[in-house]
């Protein structure tokens, strides 16, 4: 047994992101160390282009198949294609990513343009979700990003996101 | 259907960055005649392919020339108002542009990372390794809260198949008002506005006003600044196009 | 992109046995070459005690736990997994609840998304049953929920599921 064929059995087992605290519980060590040896795997997949990969996000890691067979396990599995996101989905998501919660007014003010479908498809997506009303007359719904958006954009944590200028 | 709509670019912003960017113009110097001139080229031009225009462009349009004619004012004003009014009329839109481009740039980013159609999770445990009974913690309150909450999505995308939501369009206006102008040959304008639903819907009507105006169908006048304008039609060909009419 | 690291993509991304006929189809490949694949992978997976193995049976092959790490896995997903349902499974087991007995092509008509894992999961936990046929072209298997999900439910009979009304 060694130690990284553990985390790759608990990984592969719970189907689900696990808590790094759980990994370093059942490794009997500390949370540096599973995040050291998390680092291991990863760049051992990365390196010899293994089908599986691990993504790590807040205080979670979940295994997943590496993006790069994308194509091949969508052929493989017969999954149909559903359509990617599209600009107007992603502009959405970058607003609500960088200024959470926010609500659809906000939105459609920094995007000038009406924005119920975008919003509706990253709904579907599960890339982000309601969480609260503002406080503002008429309470409107005010929309977060998910743990579901963090895992398919490899994000460790919002605090991750790339920086952006107040002016260009 | 006509909902093809300005589909290469996503807001009036979109439309304004893309002229902007063609221009090689500084964005701290917007020259708002060419940029108005070149957005109503491409309004008109999906126009004439008979294709609705979203209203938020046509409220953008009004914006640009709102700024243009401020940008015009001054010379005109007494000093004492010149001194006062300092800022520049585009101040605001260029904010909003540069605020805008930041999540315009960070969406290309993420299009870049999305794992989307790409990244595979397994989703369920082994169930070699887990106790069932630890597993299966439920109760019969989740089954009808999950299935609720299906029926209701279900519900939602119904309702938004059924009541699709109305939108003014300048087209649609264009002839909303040629017809209204065969029975009422002359009219005012504020009476086009008493009828209106919302500001939006003035808007469109104004724009779709000056669109005759240039077809040459209606004569407008306008005696006084911010007065009303008196609406004359000039028939169903207008008064250049009219074959029967012999000067 | 390796040939053993599609396989292991598309296995891991399966869920569940996929037949070595679709993976050869997918890899462009014979059967023989898949199965000496798969050897070779197994070889790998053995050698370097990974926690992730393969078992083949006949015609199919499935991706599973290393049971050498059986032990740390369970007390890991003891901590882990208080609740082993995906949103999916549960979805699903839901619109059974209350349609059965239903075919496949229905509870994906109702959910929108194609199912077939889902399904497979419920059938591994015992949680629903195949009962009988539909009298429709094809004749689709349907299915109806078990009496270990009125034991893990809590409820003593059908009878008992709460009638709902959608609320808007």
């Amino acid at each position: 047994m060694t130690q990284e064929g553990k985390i790759e059995a608990i990984l592969f087992a719970a189907g689900q992101a696990v808590k790094i605290r759980t990994l370093a519980e059942a490794l009997e060590v500390t949370e540096e160390e599973v995040r050291e040896l998390l680092k291991r795997l990863k760049e051992e997949y990365v390196k010899n282009h293994r089908g599986i990969d691990i993504v790590i996000f807040e205080d979670k890691v979940e295994m997943c198949t590496n993006d790069s067979y994308g194509d091949i396990v969508r052929k493989a599995l017969k999954m149909e294609i559903t359509q990617g996101l599209s600009q107007a989905a992603l502009e959405v998501l970058a607003i609500i990513a960088y200024n959470q919660p926010i609500t659809k007014a906000e939105i459609e003010r920094i995007r000038g343009v009406r924005s119920d479908k975008p919003i509706n498809t990253l709904l579907e997506y599960n890339l982000i979700k309601e969480s609260g009303r503002a406080s503002s007359p008429g309470r409107p719904i005010l929309y977060s990003t998910t743990e579901d958006f963090l895992k398919y954009f490899g994000i460790s944590s919002l605090k991750e996101l790339p920086e952006i200028e107040p002016t260009s | 259907m006509y909902t093809v709509k300005l589909e290469i670019f996503e807001g009036p912003f979109d439309l304004l960055f893309h002229l902007i960017e063609k221009n090689e113009i500084d964005l701290m110097d917007i020259p708002i005649s060419i940029i108005l001139d070149q957005y109503m080229e491409y309004i008109r031009s999906l126009q004439e392919m008979d294709l609705d225009v979203a209203s938020e462009f046509i409220v953008m349009a009004a914006t640009l020339v709102e700024i243009k004619s401020r940008m015009l004012l001054p010379k005109f004003r007494l000093e004492e108002e010149a001194e006062k009014i300092e800022e520049d009329p585009r101040e605001e839109l260029v904010k909003q542009l540069i605020e805008y481009k930041k999540y315009k740039e960070i969406a290309q980013l993420l299009s870049g990372i999305c794992g989307i159609n790409r990244r595979f999770f397994k989703e369920e445990p082994d169930l070699n390794y887990i106790d069932k009974r630890v597993a299966l913690n439920y109760s019969v309150e989740d089954i009808v809260n999950v299935y609720r909450k299906i029926l209701e999505r279900n519900k939602e995308k119904e309702n938004k198949i059924e009541i699709k939501k109305e939108e003014y369009t300048v087209v649609s206006k264009i002839k909303e008002l040629l017809t209204y102008l065969v029975k009422k040959p002359a009219l005012w304008f504020s009476e086009i506005v008493r009828k209106s639903r919302s500001k939006l819907e003035v808007v469109v009507s104004f724009v779709a006003l000056l669109e005759l105006i240039k077809l040459n169908r209606v004569a407008a006048e306008q005696q006084t600044a911010y007065g009303d304008i008196f609406i004359r039609f000039l028939g169903r060909e207008g008064r250049k196009h009219d074959p029967g009419r012999q000067d």
